[in-house]
């Protein structure tokens, strides 16, 4: 690999990082404050990407302006879902949160294939694919956009969690429930909000990966796997694992993909399971 | 005598339907095969297993290959080395990833499986990669019925052994709590282990039944997580850790998405969603515990308003 | 070692069991430090220690739950240190849980024959004999009428002695029990105590750790006492008994100051005036009122019909046995369990239909066992935490600085998280975030648990300050002898049920409640 | 209870759905498309063309089967875009359907799904959407493919740029990892090293693949002359939004699938300019079959008129009527329904239509007919432009930079 092409890789990882983190941000503090591994996070992000999808194509607006709107919608889903859904079935058995998010998830999924048919979508504006030169290094314009979007709303939870209110309470309701419920906290609020907020990221992200790669309802399913792996490389527990996790999975994953493109997942997926055994609680995360 | 009515109506059941509906048969026996498979691994021993696929996988292609090329295995013998490849597979993959609980042990059998399913995409000298394989023809479809007859029954016979026997009574004490189950004396290392191998012969057979009868073997059709879902979602809908369960599971799975299908073509996934929704929020113990309370005694039978109890205990407030 | 001056036959003098240096570190903190012991082959060895003394992880340690860090064990001459844990039960140990750990979905009877399958003797046994076998120890442990329930469905009486005959099954020659006596009636312990003796006399070596003083001095040949993970005494019973060094750790240290001051023989006795309070005002206002409250958790009910009572402006004291149902009945006031039957009001309002939050909101705050801290929040958060239904921001800074200012060590700590404070900085900082919610009336569960005598007395100094300056307060606590000295009045729970109630001096003063609880 | 249970769950199995058998004097084909899934769309467009060929030829009062005219019936299923799925749905519809003739799935991972099923019944399979060879590898008998196999489909690319283009010497090859675009990717990469050309870089991906500018950059870095994507529409629209982002800009850029489909423009836009696309078949090309069409401008507006929805006509329909057009001759020259001799008739067949020579190979593979390229231009239209002799318009060749574009 040359100097140029090699800088062109690192770049393409650190962009992608950016946008990974926000795909697993919800995830992760679904799965941190909760502990349900919500499999309808790919359809939440496809939710999204649709939002985003029509709001450009029907009514032209830009699809940066649009991300508050995904955001906006797929928080109220959320709240929706979890009080009407998953809270049903919260402290059933690992496996019955596993299925029921993951019906949830072909129930999703299936309905927009009806209303929206399968057919590729992408969001092209005029200043797709347009970007800058920094020496041999290519910087796409819609990416640093995404990397930046990324990086505010990374930054804008982490600061809700650690100095609002009701962040500190999503906080203290994940570390003991009961104890948080001693100090006046109505648990299935918070658990709402959790996962509200947790698919209102999956909206921004599906919002911003609608500019980047061309979508069909079935776009989610990979990003679940995605945000799952970083969890795993990252640890649970706060903003910054969730960074550090995707930074890893990104890296990996370009560099892995420029040598070995067909061996690619087989190869991530080895080292996401040989972590897994060796430091079962991430890489970042510290042994309670 | 229900049950024995039972055998003979199946038994006799190539000569009384069309070939196409032994086919739907044989394919709700090899689900049955793979629930209960599952149901060692997940059922009675607790660990959330997401990766069986891969014995699918595993088995379907040592059955192939051994069938074709240059051995010409006949097919019991391939059948057989497929589960015993798939075996030690399960072993040597499970020593290590045993030892995670919970998420993690469900994330690293699905990884493990996206692997292996990459490593037959890719290992064209011996896969033919992504092209698959073709295994000699077999056009009677009674075969295929009876060989996974045969398995589910030796499989019930194997569950209901296993269930009352020590290495069941171990993998169960596993489930419920592997301190205590340390402290009773019982290898959990061992006992995990060989409750996930057993689960992966089982995946192995349906994989070599079903690649002698499709024929055509790729990667992308034999490596897909939907069978690793199927299979539990079956094992759900019958009922984790007894012995009939995952059968009647499949029956159930199997009968609803025939019925879906032919009824709601484009929203049968949709439907399939709120079926899974529904047995997950109302009937997490599945429906051998509506049919099969009254076996054990000091029990009260089944009520409907047991559905509503069943999320009242998992509710948060 | 100080050996028995004339042991009984069935006592021989080689031990069983021998363990040199044990250690055992989780992260900095030594909960097991340097201990030898050993165990005589036929004898019943008692261990004492306030909680959080290490027996436990001393039997974790034994059984190969936990590796040591350090230091060896021999049992009957054969070097088990890095023996797995599972091969410890095959070698002839067994051992109980203190937090029962059943197969929660078998039967008792498929729980009882798990142990028959595995343990000393299981290889001789077929699945069906183990079953049969099961039957036999159900019956020595009265528990043959429960064969077919599942475990779910038993009380926790009923669990212990299903831990009990689980062990029993395996055959073991060394048994370990993990108070198994704890939340047992009179009646129940004594059947408990010649259950124990009879399995002992039937030739098994028992260790068994007790908070039940009467029952742990009934049946044991010799005593030792951990302390910090340390062993600080080893003798027969009586010779412990009277050792002040024993009495301070185990009772605390006013009665070491007190027992040098009467004499042993009487320090147990020597009524304290100088701690009594007097009962305030009868004309007080009833803040809380508890009526025929019962409960429990699924469909095990722990409590039964139980009143109370605390006026405006009190220290009520709450004293039982481990497992009497303290904390169930605090946890039913603040509506983390639902009660089955009964009512709460609070301040004249009926709070039994209220959601946690509501009863917070309504100045109930309870500062729940164990401290249950948020470990990955600062203390500074977690004092934070304790604000969040309030709306009075402009307050908060300055109650913030009035906890500060109470628990100074809380100031210095402010930016720390709080799982890795001591154990008494937790407390401090436990009952610092009850403050931040302004409580009309503070429950506190078990103050002193597992903290030092010093940290103890400042921590009741803070009480009664709080308690003066008008807050209410509802006081569980272990150390009978310390909530009845701070109290203005007390109710005595056994089983589920109030038996007793009244001022704390005259509870203070009842033999029988020292009887109970001082074991003396 | 429990057993009563069971035995009335499996009696209620039994009971489930008996179908109607076909109706005298119709010869009842069957056929496993995807209507819903991945390939929904191309399984409406295979679908579409099987219907309008089969209305066409029963409005010519049907086949003539030795003397007696018989009308054409099509049973369809959903394969749901799985290609497990299409393995029993073939089995059901010989089974219990009982169709006589089976009319090939969409794609290539199907059709080998589907081929040892009607080998094992012995029912002839011509099918229009499955070009990878390897399907024709195994030696069965009863497979047919009208559409030129998969190795041939970005040949016509490197013809074109040599034609225009002395100086080109380098060749990047990009494929999906699946049967077909396998196929596709090393069919190209050896027919540009027989033309002299020298392939720098050649490199699979997994299905399903959602950002490729891993490969992109090491392509970038070889500055080859032509790019070959080997893949599905969803790929060739990532290699050329993810080549802009990266500034990958070759001479030359073209697809096995994707330019031909009009998601390809609605998705890149402008992007979507100088894009060379594969295609079985272009309304521009000048065949003169015989058949009900005869030219694919006659066939193009008969089937305009009978489906207004389809502005420009995708090649997947006019092969999937090809196909139903092979068969009706295949059992008129047949003389009989019988499965082995129509089989016969149909290895036998050669002839013209309006999508080009029908013939096969020993395999049952059509090596005769050839393919052609099409490009997408800034007027926004798609011109076919290769081979020269039926070409609409002139490529636009070189392709400009990206951002020396307006």
């Amino acid at each position: 690999m040359g100097g140029a092409e090699l800088g062109q890789i690192f770049v393409n990882a650190v962009l992608l990082s950016g946008i990974l983190a926000l795909v697993a941000l919800g995830f992760s503090l679904v799965w941190g404050i909760m502990n349900i591994v919500n499999l309808a996070h790919g359809a939440f992000i496809v939710l999204g990407a649709y939002i985003t999808f029509f709001l450009h194509e029907l009514l032209g607006v830009d699809p940066f302006l649009s991300i508050p709107v995904a955001m906006l919608a797929l928080f109220t889903l959320g709240w929706i879902v979890q009080r009407g859904l998953i809270n049903q079935v919260i402290k059933a058995p690992l496996l019955a949160t596993f299925l029921l998010t993951f019906g949830l998830e072909l129930l999703i999924v299936n309905l927009i294939n009806y209303f929206f048919k399968a057919d590729l979508r992408s969001v092209t504006t005029p200043y797709s694919g347009t970007g800058f030169t920094l020496g041999p290094v290519r910087i796409p314009y819609i990416r640093l956009g995404a990397l930046g979007v990324s990086l505010v709303l990374v930054a804008a939870l982490a600061w809700f969690l650690k100095s609002s209110r009701t962040g500190r309470a999503i906080r203290a309701t994940g570390m003991d429930i009961d104890a948080a419920r001693l100090t006046g906290v109505k648990v299935a609020t918070i658990y709402a909000a959790t996962f509200a907020i947790g698919a209102g990221m999956a909206g921004a992200a599906g919002s911003l990966l609608s500019m980047i790669v061309p979508f069909d309802p079935t776009l989610g399913g990979a990003y679940t796997q995605r945000a799952f792996a970083i969890c795993v490389l990252g640890g649970l527990g706060n903003v910054a694992n969730v960074v550090i996790g995707a930074a890893i999975y990104a890296f990996v994953d370009v560099f892995v993909g420029a040598r070995l493109p067909s061996l690619s997942r087989a190869v991530t997926f080895a080292i996401l399971v040989l972590l897994l055994i060796l430091r079962p609680q991430g890489i970042a995360g510290k042994s309670v | 005598m229900g049950f024995l009515a039972l055998l003979a109506l199946l038994l006799a059941l190539p000569k009384l339907v069309s070939s196409y509906k032994l086919l739907t048969y044989t394919r709700f026996l090899i689900l049955a095969l793979m629930a209960q498979g599952w149901n060692f691994i997940g059922g009675y021993t607790g660990y959330a297993a997401f990766g069986n696929v891969a014995y699918f996988g595993i088995g379907a292609y040592t059955t192939g290959l051994l069938m074709i090329g240059k051995w010409h295995v006949p097919f019991f013998p391939a059948l057989a080395a497929g589960a015993l490849l798939s075996a030690c597979v399960a072993i040597l993959l499970g020593l290590p990833i045993l030892r995670l609980k919970g998420h993690y042990f469900a994330i690293a059998t699905l990884g493990v499986a996206e692997a292996l399913a990459q490593v037959a995409d890719n290992w064209d000298s011996l896969t033919d990669g992504s092209t698959g394989i073709d295994l000699p023809i077999k056009s009677e479809g009674e075969f295929f019925y009876y060989t996974a007859l045969g398995f589910v029954i030796l499989g019930l016979l194997a569950t209901w052994a296993f269930a009352r026997s020590k290495i069941g009574y171990g993998c169960v004490a596993i489930r419920e709590d592997q301190d205590a189950a340390r402290m009773l004396g019982i290898n959990t290392t061992l006992y995990k282990g060989i409750a996930y191998a057993i689960s992966a012969v089982f995946a192995a057979i349906a994989g070599g039944i079903t690649a002698y009868q499709n024929v055509h073997v790729t990667p992308g059709d034999f490596f897909k997580i939907d069978y690793t879902l199927q299979m539990i979602i079956a094992t759900i809908i019958g009922g984790v850790g007894s012995v009939a369960g995952p059968v009647l599971g499949a029956a159930v799975y199997q009968l609803l998405s025939t019925y879906i299908w032919g009824r709601f073509i484009e929203l049968h996934p949709t439907v399939l969603g709120f079926i899974i929704i529904f047995f997950i929020v109302f009937l997490p113990r599945g429906l051998m515990t509506v049919i099969g309370r009254r076996r054990k005694s000091g029990e009260r039978p089944f009520k409907a308003s047991d559905l509503l109890a069943n999320v009242r205990a998992h509710r948060v407030t | 070692m100080s050996a028995l001056p004339v042991p009984p036959p069935r006592i021989s003098e080689k031990p069983i069991l021998v363990a040199t240096g044990i250690t055992k570190k989780f992260g900095g903190l030594a909960a097991v430090d340097r201990v030898d012991l050993s165990i005589l082959s036929g004898e019943i060895l008692g261990v004492l220690g306030p909680n959080g003394a290490g027996k436990t992880t001393f039997v974790n340690c034994m059984t190969g739950l936990d590796k040591p860090t350090a230091g060896s064990i021999v049992f009957d001459g054969q070097d088990i240190t890095k023996t797995p844990s599972y091969r410890i039960g095959h070698l002839g140990m067994a051992r109980t849980f203190q937090v029962v750990k059943p197969l929660r979905q078998l039967t008792v009877r498929e729980n009882v024959a798990t142990g028959a399958m595995f343990g000393a003797r299981g290889r001789e046994r077929s699945a069906a004999q183990a079953r049969a076998y099961a039957d036999e120890v159900l019956d020595r442990v009265h528990l043959a009428d429960l064969r077919d329930r599942a475990a779910t469905e038993l009380t926790i009486p009923d669990l212990k002695r299903l831990e009990l005959a689980k062990a029993l099954a395996m055959d073991p020659r060394l048994l370990f029990l993990d108070e198994v006596m704890a939340g047992l009636n009179q009646s129940e312990i004594e059947k408990a105590m010649e259950l124990i003796l009879s399995i002992n006399r039937s030739g098994v070596t028992i260790f068994v750790i007790e908070h039940v003083m009467k029952a742990i001095m009934g049946i044991s040949d010799r005593l030792v006492v951990l302390h910090y993970g340390r062993k600080i005494a080893e003798g027969l019973p009586k010779e412990i008994v009277e050792s002040p060094a024993v009495i301070e750790a185990y009772l605390g240290e006013r009665f070491a100051q007190r027992a040098q001051a009467a004499g042993v023989e009487g320090a147990l006795f020597v009524p304290s005036g100088e701690f009594r309070k007097a009962p305030p005002a009868a004309a007080a206002q009833a803040l809380l009122e508890v009526k025929g409250l019962s409960s429990g958790y699924g469909e095990v009910q722990i409590l039964r019909d139980v009143s109370l009572e605390v006026k405006e402006k009190e220290i009520v004291a709450l004293i039982g046995a481990n497992g009497a149902g303290k904390t169930t009945l605090l946890w039913t006031i603040s509506r983390l369990l639902q009660p089955m039957a009964g009512s709460v009001r609070f301040a004249g309002v009926d709070i039994t239909a209220a959601r946690p939050d509501e009863i917070v909101a309504a100045g109930v705050v309870h500062v729940p066992q164990g401290r249950r801290l948020f470990a990955g929040l600062t203390v500074k958060e977690n004092l934070m935490q304790g604000v969040y239904l309030r709306r009075d921001t402009a307050k908060i800074a300055s109650d913030l600085e009035r906890v500060y200012a109470l628990l100074p060590r809380l100031a210095e700590r402010a930016d720390q998280l709080a799982g890795r404070l001591s154990g008494g900085e937790q407390q401090m900082c436990a009952i610092g975030r009850g403050l931040m919610s302004r409580p009309r009336l503070l429950i506190i569960d078990e103050l002193s648990l597992g903290l030092a005598p010093l940290v103890v007395d400042s921590l009741l100094a803070l009480i009664t300050q709080i308690n003066e300056e008008g807050t209410t307060v509802l006081l569980v606590e272990q150390d009978v002898q310390v909530a009845l000295e701070h109290a203005h009045r007390g109710y005595v729970l056994e089983t589920g049920r109030i038996v007793q109630t009244g001022p704390a001096a005259e509870l203070l003063d009842d033999p029988g409640i020292r009887q109970a609880y001082l074991g003396l | 209870m429990k057993r009563t249970a069971m035995v009335s769950l499996l009696a209620l199995a039994l009971a489930l759905g008996a179908f109607p058998v076909a109706a005298e004097d119709t010869i009842s084909f069957g056929a496993a498309v995807s209507l819903t899934g991945k390939t929904a769309k191309e399984g409406e467009y295979t679908r579409d063309g099987y219907n309008f060929a089969v209305d066409t030829v029963n409005a010519q009062g049907g086949i003539a089967v030795a003397g007696k005219k018989y009308k054409i019936a099509v049973k369809y299923y959903d394969d749901e875009s799985k290609s497990e799925r299409t393995a029993q749905l073939i089995e059901k519809l010989i089974n219990e359907d009982k169709v006589t003739f089976i009319l090939g799935p969409y794609g290539s991972a199907p059709s080998g799904t589907a081929a040892p099923i009607c080998e094992k019944y012995k029912i002839p399979m011509i099918e229009a959407n499955g070009s990878a060879e390897s399907i024709f590898s195994k030696g069965y008998k009863y497979t047919f493919a009208v559409l030129s196999p998969a190795k041939l489909y970005l040949k016509g690319v490197i013809d074109l740029v040599m034609s225009r283009d002395k100086t080109v010497k380098t060749v990047a090859v990009l494929g999906e990892n699946e049967p077909f675009s396998k196929e596709v990717a090393s069919g190209a990469a050896d027919y540009a090293k027989e033309k002299g050309l020298q392939v720098v870089y050649q490199e699979l991906y997994p299905t399903g693949t959602q950002d490729v500018s891993a490969l992109l950059t090491r392509i970038k870095g070889m500055n080859p002359d032509v790019v070959l994507g080997a893949g599905h529409l969803q790929d060739s629209l990532l290699i050329v939004k993810q080549a802009k982002d990266l500034g990958v800009s070759p001479k030359a850029m073209g697809f096995s699938v994707g330019p031909s489909s009009p998601e390809f423009r609605e998705n890149l836009k402008g992007n979507a300019d100088y894009i060379f696309g594969s295609t079985q078949w272009t309304e521009a090309l000048k065949y003169n079959g015989d058949d009900p069409w005869k030219t694919p401008k006659g066939y193009a507006e008969a089937f305009r008129a009978k489906n207004p929805k389809y502005n420009v006509i995708p090649y997947q329909v006019a092969e999937s009527s090809a196909a139903v057009i092979a068969f009706c001759r295949a059992i008129e020259k047949a003389g009989t329904l019988d499965p082995t001799k129509v089989r016969d008739a149909i290895a036998a067949l050669d002839f013209m239509t309006f999508y080009g020579q029908i013939k096969f190979d020993s395999r049952g593979i059509n090596i005769y007919k050839p393919m052609a390229i099409e490009q997408l231009q800034p007027d926004g239209k798609k011109y076919t432009v290769f081979p020269a002799a039926v070409a609409e318009k002139e490529a636009l060749y070189p392709m400009p930079a990206w951002d020396k574009r307006k």
